[in-house]
């Protein structure tokens, strides 16, 4: 039964040194060698550490892991196993700076601090922080930093301080 | 998946033999064996295209029958610290893959629109048997 | 001396064969010929490192037992003009060089936290008879 | 035409065999048939020249009797975009073409003066028969 | 009569396939057949369409024609003929901004536009507008803009408008 080059049934690959379609190997696994016929099993051996195959195939051997970028403080999400790949992310306190669509390739910033003002949405994987963009009370503005309100008297004292050093403070701060 | 370049394969300096072939922007492998494979292509702009690039990417992948997904073999990707005015840069890759017969090879690139193509020896692809 | 480059030699693109086997770092020629060597490094940053590299560079070297010192074949030396924010970029190099049986072929790099090893398709190197 | 240069044929890492010879500046092809042809240049400037170079190119060139004018095989060409202090950087060429017996190859650059002769392992040319 | 390898009479070139010389095959063809001996002729072939050759020849192909870089603003000043390559310029309202000595790489910049000022040098493929320092009658300087001076009396009214404004309104405009 001499099926034409190509058409395999479903499930069955061809394979040209055999001559004859053979069963895929399933994921996790690769061809170590091919069925002696159709209707027997092809060899299939396990990937070897360090290797995976995501999908069912016929191929010699299994693709490499990629690794985790750790001089650019990326952490593993999910390690490497036979059926996939290994899945990296970034070191709590960084967001992810994508240098392509798809992300393949991305650094981990460092997510800013929203000392001195409420935080509007939190920084996570994908995206960094969003932080209010008025200074929290107890806090004055300065360029666009928010600094704590002085707590002693002596240091000038913004109006947005007023309710600390003004309680306890009157001279003519303009009020 | 990123966009796959087309090539001229018979006139000018171009051509296939030893019926290493070429169909639907690919190199079809006829005979299972290692091949040095290479790539170069000339990536100019700006462009007026819709975003402003940051980086350039070129990779030469297989497909085969044998597996349903690309497997990317040669990946030559670079930021780019161009500041405005015109630029243009060819990235090269060259190396031993081993090929079974039947699979086939493209070229991707992050964006078509940054490829030169004008001229046939700033961008070419090819491969020959060891 | 630069720090030399260490590779994976089995799994997944890689192998060799024609015992043109591969230990310590490096390439072992089997026999005396001319072969053709090649590699590319990517290199990316910035990086926490000690220093801000000002460039980038990359070596193909060979030792052998009839010198006590090693030779260099093939450099590929890049200035940096990255301003800060992330750059990657990957340098190839390739060449025919005479070789002898028990020549050692080695990659040494200017600074190792600048090479990009995640993926086995942007940082490789390879050697073929002729 | 764009300056050609000449390069060291006997000494150190180069050697010409099999009658692939070296003549004037150029590769003397022996046979007709398939060759892999190569060749990196490393610039480095700025150069007290004339004209501050925007950009460097490296291109393969083919002379031949068959034709009054060269050929242009292999282009690599790049903006600089280093700003006023010390820069450098290879360019990589290489690829498989057909030449005839007698033809000649040659490489051409666009400012010799920003060519770094001084290393034999920056700067290199070559070609071997498929 | 066997000659030395390259001393060809004119219009001959030497063909190592055949060992002897043959006429050369002209401009737009290649050859596509040595001639069997020195006096017949060479079988030629026409260019195909997107080659060219622009000199007699014994080549085995012709060259591939380049391409105008639509990507940025070229257009064709010639088509690719049999003999000649592609001549590419720049789209109109664009100049050439040459990459090299030979100006083989150009990009198509915008042509300045001369509003306000008289224009010493139009546009041309080669190079920008040249356009008078001064600002035309009825327009004043603002920073190294030339704007249009205004109709009406209300806005203020630089001295260059003065003609304009002066007719229509005295009141102390530093006149």
């Amino acid at each position: 039964r001499h099926t034409d080059r190509r058409a395999c049934p479903d499930g069955m690959n061809w394979i040209e040194t055999a001559g004859h379609c053979c069963p895929q190997c399933p994921a996790g696994t690769y061809l170590y060698e091919p069925c002696v016929s159709p209707e027997n099993r092809s060899v299939c051996r396990a990937c070897p550490t360090g290797t995976f195959r995501t999908q069912p195939n016929t191929l010699r051997e299994c693709q490499a892991c990629y690794e985790c970028d750790q001089q650019a403080f990326q952490t593993v999400l999910s390690n490497c196993s036979a059926t996939s790949n290994i899945a990296c992310g970034c070191e709590p306190g960084r967001f992810r700076v994508c240098f392509d669509l798809q992300c393949s390739d991305f650094s981990c910033q460092k997510c800013q601090s929203c000392t001195g003002r409420l935080i509007q949405r939190p920084c996570s994987e994908e995206q960094d922080a969003l932080c209010d963009s008025a200074c929290k009370p107890d806090f004055y503005r300065e360029g666009d930093e928010c600094r704590p309100c002085p707590t002693s008297t002596l240091d000038t004292c913004g109006k947005e301080c007023q309710q600390v050093c003004g309680s306890s403070n009157n001279q003519g701060s303009g009020l | 998946h990123m966009p796959i370049l087309q090539w001229e394969d018979k006139r000018g300096l171009a051509f296939t033999k030893n019926n290493l072939s070429y169909s639907s922007n690919a190199l079809v492998i006829p005979i299972s064996g290692d091949y040095y494979v290479y790539a170069q292509v000339t990536f100019r702009g700006p462009v007026e295209s819709s975003h402003k690039a940051s980086s350039v990417t070129e990779i030469i992948t297989k497909v085969t029958d044998s597996y349903p997904e690309p497997t990317q073999l040669l990946m030559g990707t670079k930021t780019l610290s161009e500041n405005g005015n015109g630029w243009f840069q060819p990235i090269y890759l060259g190396a031993v893959v081993s090929l079974e017969v039947g699979d086939k090879l493209m070229v991707n690139v992050s964006d078509i629109k940054l490829v030169d193509y004008t001229k046939e020896h700033k961008t070419f692809f090819g491969a020959f048997l060891l």
